[in-house]
Parts: structure tokens; C-alpha cells; sequence
């Protein structure tokens, strides 16, 4: 398990780009397609800012992404915050659905996530935070 | 995220440089939606050719100023994303309810078109 | 401090380039030039090998890195083993020296370190580990 | 790292293309090592051009070659460094023993020279 990668770092918007590009950089050691490095990213990006819009409430908090090769090509991740949690899990999947009052949120985030990635799981408690983990098989050319 | 706005006729073309995150989004809009008012423009035209990133911020970006244009009579087009960007516009529908062109000149062409007729 | 960011890998060569590319992608938020995140990622690179060869005998352990900015441009990067540790750091320090007993080491990262970034300071116990902290102050645009 | 071997008359040139650092650094010494027997060459040129990026373990790498080979006599070379590559090498005084050159045609032509004279 020597290629785990660990990091936590404040759930700000601000911070969103960074969390991509350590996304980048880890998925990168695996060779990926520049689609699917993007697709990586994209999905990151969703649950990071999920995690700093709805988790906390654009008021901070600490962010931790677990990521892992769980076999030569395959990827997961895991993107976790303390915040206020999900009440209903199956409905914030679905899309177009969003808590959002503003017209900024299009709900598209947890589909985003689904499409780009191979397998996603939700874990949330009210008041306690949310977890998210996505795997991805990459299309290395050792898989070829 | 840089914006450049270029006007040809009555529409607007606000051609995006670099990441669109939900990040970027927020100033995205405003300054959009300033350059709409202080032009009175009538269509819009998003060049997504320079994006080099976007997650679904971009579809409440677009569908937002889609409301906001909608209510006259104007129109509106989406010109030059990548495979991904499109990708992701195509989950939300967008296109099927704003057209997507290659190049912005096509898109003023279609829109001076309907004016005529 | 919204722009702090931990991360925790193994402390194994195979992470080498990892541990560069988190540093990279973390400084790059200050718009460095080339030649700063080249000496930057030069640096990382030196003190996470170091941990890995010397503080872990390279059998593996964590490392952990922690990054801030302590000013708009400057930057604060520390690495931490918990492995064998220094016996006396002013001499390890020593441009030329190394234990290193084949003829692979220069011992030269520490001098390498020290002219790339503007302040090191090493701590370190035998059998506790050792944390070197980095600062380094970035020519940015908004700096001139 | 790649490795790209080519051999002008007696000399060998190693053309690294990548990052050099510690994990890399074994196995560059290897095959660099395992070149110089197979072609028996008495002159080495290192020709940096395409590493992005070295730290330290490109010294102990250089110097190890160095000692290896200086034993009978040879010559050795070191040609197309970056800037930084260029400042680490220097802080060890690696170009106190070997010349830098700025292409490896220039390094062989010199080699040339030293051996009719
Ligand atoms: N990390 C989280 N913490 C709390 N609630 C969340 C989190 N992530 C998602 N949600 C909830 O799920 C809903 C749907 O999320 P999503 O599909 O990403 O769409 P959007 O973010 O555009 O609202 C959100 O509106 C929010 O109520
Ligand atoms: N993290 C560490 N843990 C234990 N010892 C270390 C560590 N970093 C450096 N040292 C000691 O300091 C010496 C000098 O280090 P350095 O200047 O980087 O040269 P080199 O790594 O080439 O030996 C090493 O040979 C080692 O004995």
C-alpha cells in the first residue's frame, strides 16, 4: 500500500483547485488518458466543493481525501468533511435535485460524479458529515 | 477565470479563459451579467474554446443567464467546448434548449437570419 | 489560514515524484516563476528522499508534509519522518557529508536545500525522527 | 528515466530524457553501466538536453562514473544542462573535473583533438 496518498486541507472554495491537482498529480502515476485525468479532476471537484458549499456552509472546516490504488489501474478516492451531513441520501443523488435556494446550483454534482467515475458511494449521517468514495479503472496501456 | 467580451451587432460574445469551478463561477455571472446590461445586448454567445476546465458549475452559469435572457425575446448559443465540457452540458440538457455552434460568426449568422425573417 | 494543506504518503522512493508534484501544484497558487518551482520541487525532492533512504533505511514509514503560506508570497513547507533521526545536525548539514557508505550519495541535499529555498531548519532526535522546515519568499507579479 | 545510447568512434553518449531523482537513480547507473562494457567505450558524454528535472542523486550518478572510469584513461563530458541542473552540479564542483560542452558533437570533436595529440 506504499502509494497511499493522505491530505487534508481546508474546505474553502478557494482551495478547490488544489484539491484537482492533487487528484492530478496522484492519478497521473497511473498513466492515464488525458480524458480520463479530466474526468478524475472534474469529479473531485464536485465532491470537494460539495463538501465546502453544503457540508459547511461556505463557513470552512477541515476537508481529508483519501487516495489509493487498489490494483495497478484502478483508483479510489475518498473525499470526507464534518459537516452538516445528508438527511436523504437516494434523493441528492438524483439529479437536478439540489437544496440549493439560489439559482447557482444546478444539482448535477452527484451525477457528475457518477458518470465520470466507475462506481461512487455515499456515506452520511445528519450532523455528523459526509463521505465519498469513487473508484475509477483506469485505461492504462498495461491494461491493454 | 478571464473573460473577454466582443460585441458584433446586437449580441454579446463573452469568450472564457481558463477553469470554471464553482470557485470562479460567482464572479463569472456578475461580470456576464454586467456586460449584458451596460452593452443591451440581446443575444449571448458563451466561447468555451479557451475553457480548459469545468464542472457543473458552468451548467448553473449558463442555464442562470438562459433564465435571466429568456424572459424577452432574445437568443442564446453555446460555441467551441471540448469533448468533456460538452459532456457534461449534454447530462443537464443544456443542449436542448440552447443551440451549440462551432465557431461564434456561425452563431451571429443564425441569430441575424432570424431577425430577418 | 484557509490555504494550509497536510498530506501523509509512505516514505518509499516510488513516492518521490509525488511528493514533487503536491509541492508543485501547492506553490503554484502564488504564480512562482519556472525557475522557483523547479528549486522548490528540487527541495521537496531532497528531504523526501532523505526520509525515505536515511530516516526509514528505505524499508517504508510514514512521511508527512505539511505546507502554508506564511505571507502572500512566502512559503512554509515542513517534511517529517519518524525514523532513525540525526546524532549531530550541524555535521549532517556539512556540504560533502553523508553516511551513506556505498558511493550513491553526494551528500549534498542538505546544501542543496539551503540554496534553493532562503531558511532551513532542521530538528531531529535519534530514534524519534527528524522535521525539516522549509521557507522560501516567491517573486510574484504582486511582489514587484 | 529513458536512456537513449549512441556511439560516435570510441565515445558513448547517454542522452537522458526525464526526471532524474533518487528512485531513478539506480537504474540510470546500471544501464549507463552496462553500456560502457558492452561497447567498450573509453570516452562518456552525458548529454542533459532532455532531463526535466534533477536533484541531488544526479551528483553522486556523474561522479560515480566518474570515478569508474577515470581509473584508465579516459574522458568524459557533460553537455545541454539547465540553469538549475547547472547550479547543482556546480555546488558539488562537478565542472572542476568535467568539461561542459554545449552540444555532444562539440564534446567528441574536442575528444578527437586530445587523442591525435
Ligand atoms: N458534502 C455534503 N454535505 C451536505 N450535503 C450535501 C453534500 N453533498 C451534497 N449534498 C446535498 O446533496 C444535494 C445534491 O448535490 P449535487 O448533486 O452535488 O448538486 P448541487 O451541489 O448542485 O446542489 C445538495 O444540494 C446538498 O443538499
Ligand atoms: N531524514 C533523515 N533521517 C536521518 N538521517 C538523515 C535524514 N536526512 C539526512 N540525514 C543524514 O544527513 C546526512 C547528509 O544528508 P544530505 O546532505 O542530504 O546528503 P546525502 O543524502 O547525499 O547523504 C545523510 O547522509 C544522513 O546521515
Amino acid at each position: 500500500m506504499g502509494k497511499e496518498l493522505k491530505v487534508q486541507l481546508e474546505g474553502i472554495l478557494e482551495n478547490q483547485g488544489l484539491a484537482r491537482a492533487i487528484a492530478a498529480a496522484y492519478v497521473s502515476q497511473a498513466d492515464p488518458t488525458v480524458e480520463e485525468l479530466t474526468e478524475v479532476k472534474t469529479a473531485v471537484s464536485e465532491a470537494f466543493s460539495n463538501a465546502a458549499i453544503h457540508g459547511y456552509g461556505m463557513k470552512g472546516g477541515t476537508v481529508n481525501m483519501e487516495f489509493a490504488f487498489t490494483s495497478k489501474d484502478t483508483v479510489m478516492i475518498k473525499i470526507m468533511d464534518k459537516g452538516v451531513g445528508i438527511e436523504n441520501i437516494a434523493m441528492a443523488m438524483e439529479p437536478l435535485y439540489t437544496t440549493d435556494t439560489g439559482q447557482n446550483r444546478s444539482g448535477m454534482g452527484f451525477t457528475v460524479m457518477e458518470s465520470f467515475m466507475d462506481r461512487i458511494k455515499v456515506d452520511s449521517k445528519p450532523g455528523e458529515g459526509t463521505a465519498v468514495t469513487m473508484i475509477k479503472k483506469l485505461d492504462t496501456y498495461y491494461g491493454i | 477565470m478571464e473573460i473577454i467580451f466582443n460585441v458584433m451587432g446586437n449580441t454579446l460574445i463573452a469568450e472564457l479563459l481558463g477553469e470554471l469551478d464553482h470557485h470562479a463561477a460567482d464572479s463569472v455571472r456578475q461580470r456576464i451579467d454586467s456586460a449584458l446590461d451596460n452593452y443591451r445586448a440581446q443575444n449571448l454567445v458563451f466561447d468555451f474554446n479557451k475553457v480548459t476546465f469545468m464542472d457543473s458549475s458552468g451548467i448553473g452559469m449558463i442555464l442562470g443567464r438562459y433564465r435571466k435572457m429568456g424572459e424577452k425575446d432574445n437568443n442564446m448559443a453555446i460555441v467551441g467546448c471540448s469533448k468533456p465540457i460538452r459532456n457534461i452540458l449534454n447530462m443537464a440538457g443544456v443542449f436542448s434548449i440552447i443551440d451549440y455552434y462551432n465557431t461564434a460568426e456561425e452563431a451571429v449568422e443564425v441569430f441575424d437570419r432570424k431577425e430577418v425573417s
